[in-house]
């Protein structure tokens, strides 16, 4: 008989986030794009441009009046999200979550990129770079959560395993370049034997790398995330290593489990979900993996030419 | 006598920086007294005022009330003890109603939670029904800066207090509007309101005051009961020296000429004026009379592109102008001296050289258009001491001087440029006696080497000591013409008023 | 300003009927505004079946009622003659300390109540700065909202507070509905009712549009000019507390990183409902109006599906035609 | 506006020497930021050995110069009474624009001075809303600001284009130096230097003055005021334009995001420079000062490691304190 992994005519899963311009969302909607495709189904992308908590609540209310079958959300803040994703699934829309989560809210499933592991990959790293006694720094954003987790997880690890690494700079540098270069034109300043830099994101490292460059320091400059520049940068050698979490994996998972959480049916768990009335498709933790781009394979992470003939939106 | 005292000031002095306004001056109101304060411009009338108001403080110096020593922080304070202020410049706010403006401290000390617009509005209009034709419920910004000072009168005139502070209130009404006000500080009086009047017409002071004191540089020089002096002796308490000659000499018959510097042709403003034609000819001083809001600034404004779309030719010398933009009026040589100097007249953050070079600056300016500050100062200062302006120096901020010294740098702004033809709209207001005296001489000097000159002023005296001849405007079209012998208060008046059958051009 | 209007007029025009009614609400200042919404509801419910739904309505309402409260705050700021670009951060920075001290076992009434009199006293604090050293609102309140962002990361660690645990009665405020209109709804109609009210008819607030209109001219008729302006900063960042606390309760948990660009967004929408920005004129009803109509063109946007590269361009755009639309109206009117 | 009052001064005391100096400098309206500038670097000098260092003097330095392009323009305008929050988002379409028509295949240079062109092209278009329509300038440039980052997002898709092609003589502009001075500190010093002259000196830059000081009394005046106000505005783009190409030679890239907020710091500097936000004065050496002011105590904070979350705190305090010791220091002067 026809599969039951098989959307019905007209069966749509919207991907809602919030900053909808930022490129991050652009190969994760690919992937969900394309798992949605090899099911007969169809996908709207949706969400607020602006970074604002009460407009993104209510483009997701405005989805729910659509009534999709499911939708994969990336909630800007986690408690706020729980009444409305509680109130989307009683009202028979399935939600999951990406690259942010709402642990407390009834939600099916999360997808996302260990923070902690791309924390652990780059201390391993740089230790393995430059030694384990030397001095590192770091430039973060504080409030967006996976940035403050790759940073503070990056320094305790270090702490706990190596313990003479001694981290002299820490700067808030919010992804603005022009600030990354202020900021590590004063680390290089006050630390001539800085060794390492570890960075978030990529906005920072492109003003990071400057600031490198001009002193004409001997830095390991690390970071996660990419930029066409710090791409070039890399393949230039000023940038060591970025770590890029798998967002066409991301948006393909994100996408068979909000399928599954829409067709609970078609599984049957050894559990007791019948008497505990809930959704059998519970994926507490997907983690969608992440590259390691240096300048071997950085020309693959070209996200123009990966996009050349795709829709866009 | 001591008990029948409101108002006495001791030894008050105040300074602003290195310019000592006030040096140790005594004054004293008495109950019922309509008091008149007489001295030249930056005299520290205004000072004094501020200081008796609240809204300056005094270095040193007592003030009674009653005979009481009272401090008075803040206009709030002075309301409390019953004192009431028409400042020199006006103050109203042009977001609000005219209402509203007049009953502003009403509301702010009133009990009452809500707002009564209607009744303000009732009473508004009976107040402002006795001082001319105007909407109480019209946002102020509609108004024409005489209309604001109807306005700032017909606040004072609400206001319930023991004293009652002039500050120059008549400086650009016509006489009608000015008489009604003096009917009614008049009938104050007689209830016992004691009001201070401020004033440099001589005539208004020994018309309707009771006693008249004189400040000069700051000091108190003397206070005369109006009855026991002449205005000879007032004038010469003020200025040191006695003034004659009030106006320069008229044209003489052999100065005539037929020359026609400016031709305005059938000039029409939408609903400002309409078809208005007349002919300004060489060494001549034109006067334009007529009540307020007849429309003479508008139509000045017109002729120099400084109002809205006008239809209609001006010639200057024989050429048609084809002007669209103020600029080209400057260019020409055609300039206008506004009746609001500090709305429009004024960059009063900006400094006193700055202001004087304002229409050209390029005239001061080096090759290449640089500024030569030197040429900047040089100008106005030479200005400035042509019309005897008082100031620290030129590179003070215009806010720092006294209204009749501001009026004083409006004027030098004009002259800067060599006008051909200057339209002074309320020239002399504020000016001390001495000043305008000065002022009319200069305008006759430039009239009689050929600059074209017309005055609009609602001092009527003013018109007919100056003017060769006058066109007086009613709503907006010429009502008649006076000159040599017709040139009389009671014609000009007849023609700017009379509303039943219109008067045929003379 | 328009009710200041009205009387005067009625009785130049004592005729009455269905023709004066309308005439007079042509000449109201808001007229151009309600007719460029109500354009376009009717176009956006042509264009999707969706818009005119009750949820949707709900949505879109429950998406500006709590920034409404703080419009209501800037517009009376505004009108009083300043400005506040600390209105995010102070909002972020209620619910911190409202949601510290609940995390640390304080209830979370006298919690709000503490954390709405903290940001009080930042207003009364930017009051003095404004009034008593003499700087401009500008420069104080982008000190002040630079200070306050750093105290939300500060008290916070960058990372939100989750306040699941607040009772329910709590959050009823900020989630739950009375009959079925949210009373998050019911307390912003209530704040813009009554503050409109004041703002149009009382003798206090009166004196904040002669203040804003001319400063000297309220202080010669004895308003003390800077009381009044200090009233209306710490009434602004007052509101911006509330906000906050109701923010809290409606979300259960704290923000630090709140209300971002939040300022520019409020003032738009004072400016579109015809608030000067130089003082002395502005109503309530004519900003919750622009409220409503920037709040409506990005909810359309979204439910269209418009491609998020547009829709910056789109909402910018009709920002822009709006209020020449809006300025044209007001000056045919006179 | 210093420079009006020195001369004649002068002239009252002729009497010459350093006294006499030390007095006119003590009167010039620069004279406490530069105070206060000083009293920082010493304490920082204190501090830190590295801030004293040619190095760190140099990084700071390239750290405010592109910005310090665009706080000139925005310096002009807020003289002639306007004011712009578009300059950001203007600063990033200018890089985009650039970017795109290179990567096209346009030669670099041809394609700045398209997108320079088209940055002042914006200006004129805001020139045009606010003289000829008749808008407040900060309704106008908010709207801008929204279209030209939905313009930079619509044309790179949100992605930051990667220029790491350009020709080197191209990127010397951004990262080039000639002797020890890197060129983009002598593009900014030139810029400086000229806009500061002719605003103090020429008499096309005077009316600026007139007409913020007072519209009115300006056209009065025979100004025409409208197209004084028309070229600052338009000027001030331009100079984002010049600053983003500047911003894209040196970073080799173009970032859609770039510039977020920047109007704010821009505004903040000039204001703490003295220009006034309701027009007629300021002056671009002041406004540079306060540019290098809030430069320097950002990079102090780095410099010394003051933990992220305290740093917001002590820059809003700095900001807030700086103003009002300089207004204090102006009252007593003046
Ligand atoms: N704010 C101020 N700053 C500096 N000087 C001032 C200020 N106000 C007034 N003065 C000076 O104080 C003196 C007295 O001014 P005041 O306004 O009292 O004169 P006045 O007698 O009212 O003159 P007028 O007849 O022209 O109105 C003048 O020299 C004036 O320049
Ligand atoms: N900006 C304005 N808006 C509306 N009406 C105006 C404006 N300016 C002037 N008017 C009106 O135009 C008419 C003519 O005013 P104008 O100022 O020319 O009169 P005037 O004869 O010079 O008298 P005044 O002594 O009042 O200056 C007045 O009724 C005035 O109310
Ligand atoms: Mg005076
Ligand atoms: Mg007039």
């Amino acid at each position: 008989g026809e599969s039951k992994f098989q959307c019905e005519p007209g069966e749509t899963y919207i991907m809602n986030v919030m900053v909808s311009a930022h490129p991050y969302w652009v190969p994760v909607y690919q992937g969900f794009k394309q798992a949605a495709e090899a099911m007969g189904c169809e996908t709207v992308f949706s969400g607020t441009p602006d970074y604002d908590i009460t407009k993104q609540i209510a483009s997701f209310e405005q989805d729910l009046v659509k009534q999709p079958a499911g939708i994969l959300l990336h909630p800007m803040q986690s408690d706020p999200f729980i009444e409305p994703i509680d109130r989307a699934i009683e009202s028979g829309v399935e939600v999951v979550t990406f690259a942010a989560d709402s642990p407390n809210s009834k939600r099916t499933g999360y997808i996302t990129s260990d923070n902690l592991a791309e924390a652990k990959f780059a201390a391993e790293e740089i230790v393995k770079q430059i030694g384990d006694s030397g001095e590192y720094a770091v430039l973060e954003n504080p409030g967006q959560s996976n940035h403050d987790l790759r940073v503070t997880a990056l320094i305790s690890y270090m702490e706990e395993n190596y313990p003479n690494m001694k981290l002299v700079g820490r700067q808030a540098t919010n992804q603005d370049s022009n600030a990354a270069y202020r900021a590590t034109a004063s680390i290089l300043q006050a630390n001539p034997n800085l060794g390492a830099l570890w960075i978030p994101e990529a906005g920072s490292a492109e003003g990071a790398v400057a600031a490198v460059l001009e002193a004409e320091a001997d830095v390991l400059i690390m970071h996660a995330d990419i930029t066409p520049t710090t791409l070039e940068h890399i393949k230039a050698g000023n940038i060591h290593m970025a770590l890029n979490p798998n967002q066409g994996m991301q948006g393909f998972m994100g996408f068979v489990a909000t399928f599954m959480a829409a067709h609970p049916d078609m599984f049957d768990p050894f559990n007791d979900y019948k008497v505990s009335g809930y959704n059998p498709m519970q994926i507490p933790f997907v983690d969608n993996g992440f590259a390691v781009i240096t300048k071997e394979n950085a020309a693959s992470f070209d996200l123009n030419t990966y996009m050349e003939g795709r829709d866009p939106s | 006598m001591e008990d029948d005292l409101i108002l006495r000031i001791a030894n008050l002095s105040k300074s602003f920086g290195p310019i000592r306004a006030l040096r140790g001056v005594d004054f004293e109101l008495r109950k019922g007294e309509i008091h008149a304060i007489a001295g030249e411009n930056g005299a520290g009338k205004s000072t004094l005022m501020n200081v008796i108001d609240g809204i300056l403080q005094p270095d040193s110096g007592e003030i009674f009330i009653d005979g009481r020593p009272v401090t008075i922080a803040s206009p709030a304070v002075a309301q409390n003890l019953g004192i009431g202020f028409v400042h020199q410049e006006i103050a109203l706010c042009p977001d609000v109603t005219i209402a509203e403006n007049i009953f502003m401290a009403a509301t702010n000390t009133s009990r009452s939670m809500l707002m009564d617009y209607a009744g303000l509005e009732r009473k508004a209009g009976e107040v402002l029904r006795r001082l001319g034709d105007i909407d109480p419920s019209a946002l102020v910004r509609t108004l024409s800066i005489s209309q604001q000072q109807l306005v700032e009168i017909a606040k004072a005139l609400t206001l319930d207090c023991r004293v009652l502070i002039l500050d120059e209130p008549t400086a650009a009404l016509t006489e009608r509007e000015a008489q009604i006000l003096f009917d009614i500080m008049h009938k104050l009086a007689q209830q016992g309101i004691s009001i201070i009047y401020i004033s440099h017409r001589m005539a208004e002071i020994f018309d309707h005051c009771d006693r008249v004191s004189v400040f000069r540089d700051g000091q108190y020089i003397t206070t005369r009961n109006v009855a026991e002096t002449t205005p000879g002796e007032i004038v010469n308490a003020m200025v040191g020296r006695v003034i004659d000659n009030l106006y320069p000499d008229k044209q003489s018959d052999e100065e005539k000429s037929e020359e026609i510097i400016l031709d305005v042709r059938s000039l029409t403003e939408r609903g400002r004026f309409t078809d208005i034609s007349f002919q300004l000819r060489k060494g001549e001083i034109l006067g334009l009379a007529g009540l307020i809001g007849a429309g003479r600034s508008e139509i000045v404004k017109g002729i120099c592109r400084l109002g809205g779309e006008v239809t209609g030719e001006v010639s200057l010398r024989g050429r048609q102008l084809e002007l669209t933009h103020y600029k080209d009026s400057i260019a020409e040589g055609i300039v206008y001296l506004s009746e609001d100097r500090k709305g429009d007249g004024l960059f009063l953050d900006m400094s006193i050289a700055s202001n004087v070079s304002a229409l050209s600056v390029r005239q001061v300016a080096s090759f290449l258009g640089i500024i030569d500050d030197r040429k900047e100062v040089a100008l106005a200062e030479r200005l400035g001491s042509k019309l005897n302006l008082k100031c620290g120096h030129v590179g003070q901020p215009a806010s720092a001087l006294s209204g009749g010294n501001q009026q004083k740098v409006a004027i030098a702004k004009m002259l800067s440029v060599n006008p051909r033809v200057i339209f002074l709209d309320e020239p002399t207001r504020g000016v001390d006696v001495g000043a305008k005296a000065e002022i009319h001489r200069i305008l006759r000097d430039l009239a009689r080497s050929g600059v074209g000159i017309i005055v609009i002023s609602s001092e009527l005296p003013e018109l007919i000591g100056v003017c060769d001849r006058v066109l007086v405007v009613r709503e907006g079209r010429i009502s008649g013409e006076v000159a040599g012998e017709d040139m009389t208060e009671e014609k000009i008046m007849y023609l700017a008023s009379v509303t039943e059958e219109r008067p045929q051009a003379v | 300003m328009a009710m200041t209007i009205t009387p005067a007029e009625g009785k130049r025009q004592p005729a009455g009927g269905l023709v004066d009614l309308l005439k007079r609400l042509l000449r109201m200042r808001e007229t151009g505004l309600i007719l460029i919404i109500l354009t376009l509801f009717v176009l956006m419910s042509f264009a999707s079946p969706y818009f005119l739904t009750w949820v949707n309505m709900r949505a879109m309402a429950m998406a500006f009622a709590v920034e409404g409260i703080v419009v209501v705050g800037m517009t009376i700021l505004l009108i009083s003659g300043g400005i506040d670009l600390s209105v995010g951060s102070v909002t972020a920075l209620a619910m911190v300390i409202a949601g510290l001290l609940f995390l640390s076992g304080v209830d979370p009434w006298t919690a709000s109540a503490i954390s709405i009199a903290a940001c009080t006293g930042i207003g009364a604090m930017m009051g003095f700065f404004v009034t008593r050293v003499g700087l401009h609102h500008f420069i104080v309140s982008l000190a002040v909202m630079v200070i306050a962002r750093g105290a939300c990361l500060l008290g916070t660690g960058g990372r939100p507070l989750g306040l699941f645990t607040l009772p329910p009665e709590f959050k009823f405020i900020g989630q739950g509905s009375i009959g079925v209109i949210p009373v998050v709804i019911l307390i912003f109609l209530t704040v813009v009712v009554s503050f409109d009210f004041m703002l149009r008819r009382t003798t206090m607030f009166r004196k904040v549009f002669y203040t804003g209109s001319n400063e000297k001219a309220a202080a010669y008729s004895g308003i003390r000019t800077k009381k009044v302006v200090f009233l209306t900063t710490t009434l602004c960042s007052a509101l911006c507390g509330v906000a906050g606390i109701i923010y809290m309760a409606r979300f259960g948990s704290a923000q630090p990183t709140f209300g971002i660009g939040m300022e520019l967004n409020v003032i738009a929408a004072a400016v579109i409902g015809g608030a000067s920005l130089s003082g002395g004129s502005g109503t309530i009803f004519g900003a919750i109006l622009g409220t409503i109509l920037l709040s409506v063109v990005s909810s359309s946007l979204a439910l269209l599906d418009v491609s998020v590269y547009w829709q910056d361009i789109i909402r910018g755009s009709i920002l822009l035609a709006a209020v020449s639309i809006d300025h044209y109206l007001n000056k045919r009117r006179g």
